[in-house]
């Protein structure tokens, strides 16, 4: 059995400073695998794969490859070593093209120098053909969208013909379709007899690809099981050491009462067009689409961050002056935004800085704050989306995924909002934090808020709506009642394959 | 639970400063000369009539200045014209009061320099602020031009190059008797000391501390530059935020420059060229961070603190003995010393704050 | 280790520690210490507290910081007199005895002004050049920093000087400022002849240009050339031909004659009937530049 | 569809700027009066002797550093002691050469030249990349220190501040016959050129542009400007790319000091004084930004050159007839003339950038 191990992690511990990220940890895979990581946010999955990538160097223990102990103290080495990783991170140089970023560090070379472009193009060709994507490689980075770039780091990663492949949450930020040629291009590899560690928050996505599966909390490892002999229960269990009553709330039909928010004609050129829509106090809209249909660029234009906006949105009666944060603002509006890191929280202040930054009125008289008062909300609003941290004053950046998208949305809450538009709210975070941050955006509909709700993740979309519009290349496709949708109809009305079948 | 231990961790970075302020002074207490002056030993370095004539008053404008930079550092910009805007505005300070009689009174005279100087101060914020902006372009650019050009402004409109002009002069009621103004009664009579730059330093360090901790709009500064996107998506108005920046920036260099007018009682064209680098210096060794999000007001009077400190030290040491080697110092050395207390402040400060071992909350 | 000899300290402070003049000052100081020392039976001590870069403000301070220090005596070249006035007066109330040379604060309370006087080094220049030319043709003046009062005011004499040449015309806009480097200047000095090619005399308030090697890049004596001060790269360019007559001013007694001055004062409490003390320009041109470099090894090239 | 357009992507920008200089040559060549010269009538500014020893000459020694600050720049760095680094290696130059017979042999002398200059301006660029990395400080900070250092240093040990020394002169063979070489030979004779530095510049440009278009190691830098994270994940050593491009940026100013050395005959403790300022001006102006991750060789040379041109120009004009409007140019605006145009450079060109829309592909 020993001998069948090809990757074997003994002892592994890894700190930062005062935390620790990994604690002993010790891992056999065998090789052509496709072995999912699990655990609940900064269980220390990245961690592991950084470490096998050469990221990050372990502070004690061994890795054992193909029965050889081997140093991997850089990405380069990883590379030698045959390893190469997808990272949770996106990360590429925004002004050069895609085939040299496709080629970084590792360029074709002419005479020992010379940069060997044509060479250099043809490899990128036949690496977007691969993940079937069809865009000229000249194309700068920047150009492109988040799924896009989340496929060319894909690329990236089988540029190098590695044996080993660590995938960090590859469909965190994919839709189906490009989850639909990911796995494609998955079981190719696997075919290739090469081996995969997969890391991923989403359950279904572990049962349809991986064989073995294990799980880890607070850096330590719990267990390693086969896919065939674990049922999902029994993971969430693994995972946050108790049991989670239900995966989705049960949502209350409550009786559709005033409308809250009225959207007439609203465009956007070259972002979306003609999208009118209405929403009821109490009620959850969910928007469906695939990545770059236009959904968060509707949600920032309502919030008033868009200065091409043409249309008319009215609030509570009241008609809301487009492109005016301000305006939005006051008539309660406010935008739980897609990206937590880039738009949603300064990572290098405080949890209470960040926190106050939207609400700093409600405690301030003529400008000054009132401190005690600010903490009082601060604590009471945490207290609420249950934030765990040990101090409102250590920097965000401290902090789980999970925990800061809950500060973000503790600072909407406490903004006294008739309206929370709420993008991807569970990107990236595992399930115990997802099932809180669904329950909070079900009770605040009960209080009569409305909510419109922005997910890649149809069961999220499904589960928590009570109705679904669908959005394709700019454009509402459809609406669907809470009773009507289900995944199947939705994806096709998303890819425009409603005719179909 | 609900005691606000905020202020006590912003204070660390401080609290460091403040022992590297004592460890300077101490060292210069026991390497510098005992001296005869007015009939008496006394210590070179440590004595009141060289601390606050040598190192408190000329500091004054300086600190001011680092002050008005770090609220620019902060908002993650930087501002290298402090030093014409400060020129500017000691040369107007001094353009406008010079035509007032010697005697006016101080009732008409100190309002009226404090609305030119800071008027002038603020317009040039202004207008850095709004080309920053308004034309998206990386203040360092915006700021290089506008040195440039403000600088060739007090050339073409200051014939005369240096003011007050021929045989004119400032008012008393703004030199002798304010921002110059000797103390020569109470204890320290004998020390001809004259306080008010300090004064005027420490109101403004006051002031500028309390807006930056405990109102909204300093906030707003330390969220814009410690995400703009996010400070953005949270409703606060960016470009306001660093236009306001910019014009704080040109009030305190438009303070500054009125201080340092009515100290010496003249101003010239060439006055401040070259103090944009000093003072972010100070604001740097004061513990702003030119990434943005991170800096006090506090830290930039410590940060000026130190150069001057350390500029003292290099006019009172002429040897120090360090028992077994005697170190010559010239004041030829004064660039190399500064240049490696600068280099030398910032990696003490990077090396400790890596120490502090970062927590992570689960 | 010290014997009972009294101490007197002196402060010398010249504007900045990058122009050779300054050093020749330096040294002047120096060596009057040594030999005024013995003479007096003191021992005086020289404390150079130039700063690095030209600036009032700093040498106000290290006047204060002088003054407040015991120094008996401080000589200072003022960088801007409106500046430094009121430092010097305080100064002066703290008991030292404060001179200026090289640059004087005229409304100050200092007691002399040993040095150039600048406005009558400017026509200086203009009578000299005015002769090199026959009294007639186009000229240009070379003008150093705008920011600079003693530069200025020998642009002045120029001026003024010029008036009595009516054959003589200052070319249209023809006052060339430049940041006193030696290669700005040169660029600049070249770059107005090229582009102003009428111009067959250069009235030059400073000589910064002529501190670099081959910096006038036409013919010798196509142009004509009178510049002020005489340090040894410009004594070339007299001999190539390419400069007429410069006006040394003798840097090294800025310090020496200003010890002398000082001491004359702290000692013998003498009282100077006037108190500014012209010191003559010396005209060096081609026959006697061999004569005048001979000074400058004593000046600079003993260190 | 292979073709590869990448190339014409690149150079959209630096065809902007060669409009930008055609524009400015032409408005000067109409705009300057036609004088009387050698014989012969000739347009003030438009003309060989003009050109090249007013505009191209000059320029060859900041273009040099324009290319090296460019690395830097293109890195996502800032070096503010080049014009230090240039002065300390043109003293250094000089008094090494200044030992050798003036005669001494071209073989001899002009290799220990480039060696002499190079090595120092990589030496103290090695210094400052390493303290970037090393101590992990804002490379505005290191070289603001070092910046003061440098030129301590060449105060402190270049006693004579102004070199070659008192009875001391250059060999020949690096001045008159290499660097300061005339060719009073061929067609221009009679104007007396001096192409070499020109020249020098004109190879060290194409080499850069090489290296940073052509060769891993370019391409390596603008990855670390463009995003150093994804650098390091390639497997990029990102220190070492950092310390590389302040090696490099220290050889461009060594080599400039160099070319400045030989070509005037000497250096002096003040040389290069507030260069880093104007050399900064001309990359930024030739397309580099400072947010990394953008900028060329080409548009450094550029750069420099359209601020030449503009220095030229304000002593060419006196008067400008709009028809309508005579405007008088003196020279005292030339700051304020600079200060815009810098500004002006780049607001244009962000401008015209944002024009290009923003494509998207799906
Ligand atoms: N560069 C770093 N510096 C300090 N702490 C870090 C760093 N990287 C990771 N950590 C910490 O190590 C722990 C493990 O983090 P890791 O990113 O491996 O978690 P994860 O399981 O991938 O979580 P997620 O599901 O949110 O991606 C966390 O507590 C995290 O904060
Ligand atoms: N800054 C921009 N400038 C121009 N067009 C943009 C910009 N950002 C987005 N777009 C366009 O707007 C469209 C909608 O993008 P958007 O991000 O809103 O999609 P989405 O449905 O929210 O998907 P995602 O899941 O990626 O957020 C895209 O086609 C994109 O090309
Ligand atoms: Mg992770
Ligand atoms: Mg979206």
């Amino acid at each position: 059995m020993a001998t069948n191990n090809y990757i074997e992690l003994k002892n592994i511990t890894k700190t930062f400073g005062g935390v620790v990220a990994l604690k002993n940890v010790s891992l056999s895979i065998c090789k052509g695998d496709c072995f999912a990581l699990m655990g609940e946010n900064g269980a220390g999955k990245s961690t592991l794969g950084k470490i096998l990538a050469g990221i990050h160097k372990a502070d004690s223990g061994e890795t054992i490859i193909n029965g050889k102990i081997i140093q991997i103290n850089s990405p380069r080495d990883a590379f030698n070593n045959g390893i190469s990783m997808v990272h949770q991170e996106l990360s590429f140089c925004p002004d050069l093209s895609i085939a040299e970023n496709l080629m970084l560090g590792k360029y074709p070379l002419r005479w020992g120098i010379k940069i060997d472009n044509e060479k250099m193009l043809l490899n990128a060709e036949q690496l977007l053909k691969q993940i079937e994507l069809d865009i000229n490689p000249n194309e700068l980075m920047k150009n492109l969208s988040t799924a896009q770039n989340q496929m060319i780091q894909i690329a990236n990663a089988i540029a190098t013909g590695s044996d080993i492949i660590i995938f960090d949450e590859p469909t965190s930020s994919l839709s189906e379709k490009e989850v639909v040629s990911l796995f494609k291009l998955i079981k190719k590899l696997k075919e290739q007899n090469i081996t995969l560690i997969y890391v991923s928050h989403r359950m279904d996505e572990i049962f349809e690809i991986c064989n073995k599966v294990a799980v880890l909390r607070d850096g330590e490892y719990v267990d390693t099981c086969k896919i065939s002999e674990v049922t999902k229960a029994q993971l969430i269990e693994k995972m946050i050491g108790r049991k989670i009553e239900e995966y989705f709330p049960s949502y209350l039909d409550t009786v559709k009462t005033d409308v809250i928010l009225k959207v007439e004609n609203l465009s956007s050129k070259g972002k979306f067009e003609d999208i009118s829509f209405e929403l009821h106090a109490g009620e959850i809209l969910g928007f469906a689409g695939l990545v770059g249909a236009g959904r968060s660029e509707i949600a920032v234009a309502i919030f008033g961050l868009d200065n091409n906006v043409t249309g008319n949105v009215t609030i509570d009666g009241n008609k809301l002056s487009l492109n005016n944060v301000d305006n939005s603002l006051e008539n309660g509006i406010v935008l739980v935004p897609e990206d937590r890191k880039l738009q949603g929280l300064a990572l290098g202040l405080s949890c209470k800085e960040n926190f106050s930054l939207p609400n700093l009125n409600q405690f301030s008289k003529l400008g000054v704050l009132n401190k005690g008062l600010e903490q009082e909300i601060v604590n009471n609003y945490f207290s609420k989306v249950s934030v765990k941290t040990d101090s409102v004053d250590s920097a965000v950046e401290n902090l789980s995924g999970g925990n800061q998208q809950k500060i973000v949305l503790a600072k909407w809450i406490a903004h006294n909002s008739k309206l929370l538009i709420v993008d991807e709210p569970t990107r990236g975070i595992d399930i115990g934090s997802k099932t809180a941050i669904h329950n909070i955006i079900d009770e605040l509909a009960q209080t009569g808020m409305g909510i419109v709700l922005i997910s890649s993740e149809l069961p999220e979309v499904i589960n928590l709506s009570s109705r679904i519009i669908v959005m394709r290349n700019g454009k509402m496709v459809k609406e669907f009642t809470r009773g009507e949708a289900n995944q199947d109809l939705l994806l096709r009305y998303m890819t425009g394959n409603e005719l179909n079948n | 639970m609900r005691f606000d231990f905020s202020f006590i961790k912003k204070s660390r970075q401080e609290t460091g400063l403040v022992v590297v302020v004592i460890l300077i002074m101490t060292f210069l207490t026991f390497a510098s000369d005992t001296i005869f002056v007015s009939g008496e030993y006394v210590n070179n370095f440590f004595r009141i009539d060289n601390l606050i004539p040598n190192v408190f008053t000329p500091m004054s404008w300086m600190a001011i200045m680092a002050i008005g930079a770090t609220f620019v550092i902060i908002s993650g910009g930087i501002d290298i014209s402090i030093g014409s805007v400060f020129g500017i505005s000691a040369l107007g300070t001094v353009a406008v009061l010079q035509n007032l009689p010697e005697t006016a009174s101080a009732w008409y005279v100190i309002p009226l320099a404090f609305v030119v100087a800071l008027g002038i101060g603020m317009f040039f914020g202004f207008i850095n602020g709004s080309l920053v902006v308004g034309l998206k372009i990386h203040p360092f650019i915006v700021t290089l031009g506008t040195m440039s050009i403000l600088r060739g402004i007090a050339l073409v409109t200051i014939t005369e190059k240096s003011l007050p002009g021929f045989g004119k002069t400032l008012p008393t009621s703004f030199t002798q008797n304010f921002i110059s103004h000797e103390m020569n009664y109470g204890p320290f009579a004998w020390a001809k000391l004259q306080p008010i730059p300090m004064i005027l330093m420490l109101l403004f360090a006051i002031a500028a501390a309390f807006y930056l901790n405990s109102t909204k709009w300093g906030r707003e500064i330390y969220a814009v530059g410690g995400n703009e996107e996010a400070a953005r998506f949270s409703g606060i108005n960016v470009n306001w935020v660093k236009i306001r920046v910019f014009v704080l920036n040109g009030l305190a260099a438009g303070l500054a420059g009125m201080i340092s007018a009515g100290y010496y009682g003249s101003a010239n064209t060439a006055t401040g060229e070259g103090y944009e680098l000093t003072v972010i210096a100070a604001a740097v060794v004061g513990g702003a961070s030119l990434l943005g999000g991170k800096g006090t007001a506090i830290g930039a009077v410590l940060g000026a603190l130190i150069i001057k400190l350390i500029e003292n030290g290099i006019d009172i040491l002429k040897e120090i003995d360090f028992g077994i080697i005697t170190v010559y110092v010239s004041k030829e050395y004064s660039k190399i010393i500064i240049g490696l207390a600068i280099i030398a402040a910032v990696a003490v400060d990077r090396l400790s704050s890596s120490f502090k071992s970062r927590k992570k909350v689960v | 280790k010290k014997d009972n000899k009294k101490t007197i300290s002196i402060g010398l402070i010249a504007k900045n520690q990058t122009n050779p003049v300054f050093q020749a000052a330096y040294t002047g100081a120096k060596d009057a210490a040594i030999e005024l020392g013995k003479k007096y039976g003191v021992e005086v001590k020289i404390n150079w507290q130039t700063p690095t870069d030209e600036n009032p403000q700093k040498q106000a301070e290290a006047i204060e910081q002088l003054a407040r220090s015991g120094a008996a005596g401080i000589a200072v070249s003022c960088s801007d007199a409106n500046i430094l006035t009121s430092t010097i007066d305080k100064a002066v109330g703290l008991g030292s005895e404060v001179m200026c040379f090289d640059s004087d604060a005229p409304k100050s309370k200092r007691f002399a002004y040993f040095g150039t006087d600048d406005f009558i080094c400017g026509q200086m220049v203009m009578k000299n050049l005015a002769a090199q030319m026959n009294n007639k043709g186009n000229i240009a003046i070379l003008a150093g920093n705008q920011s600079a009062p003693n530069i200025q005011n020998r642009v002045k004499g120029i001026l003024e000087e010029l008036k009595n040449y009516p054959d003589i015309k200052l070319i249209n806009n023809g006052i060339f400022y430049h940041a006193e480097t030696p290669e700005q200047a040169a660029e600049t000095i070249n770059r107005a002849q090229t582009l102003n090619p009428t111009i067959n005399g250069w009235a030059c308030a400073g000589g910064w240009h002529l501190f670099t090697k081959n910096a006038l890049k036409w013919d010798a004596g196509k142009v004509k050339v009178v510049a002020v001060d005489a340090l040894p790269p410009e004594l070339d360019y007299l001999e190539s031909g390419h400069v007429q007559v410069l006006m040394a001013q003798n840097c090294y007694n800025w310090g020496y004659k200003s010890v002398e001055i000082l001491l004359d004062r702290i000692i013998n409490k003498t009282k100077l009937d006037n108190p500014i003390i012209i010191d003559q320009l010396t005209v060096v041109d081609k026959n006697n530049s061999a004569e005048f470099r001979k000074n400058w090894a004593k000046w600079i090239g003993s260190n």
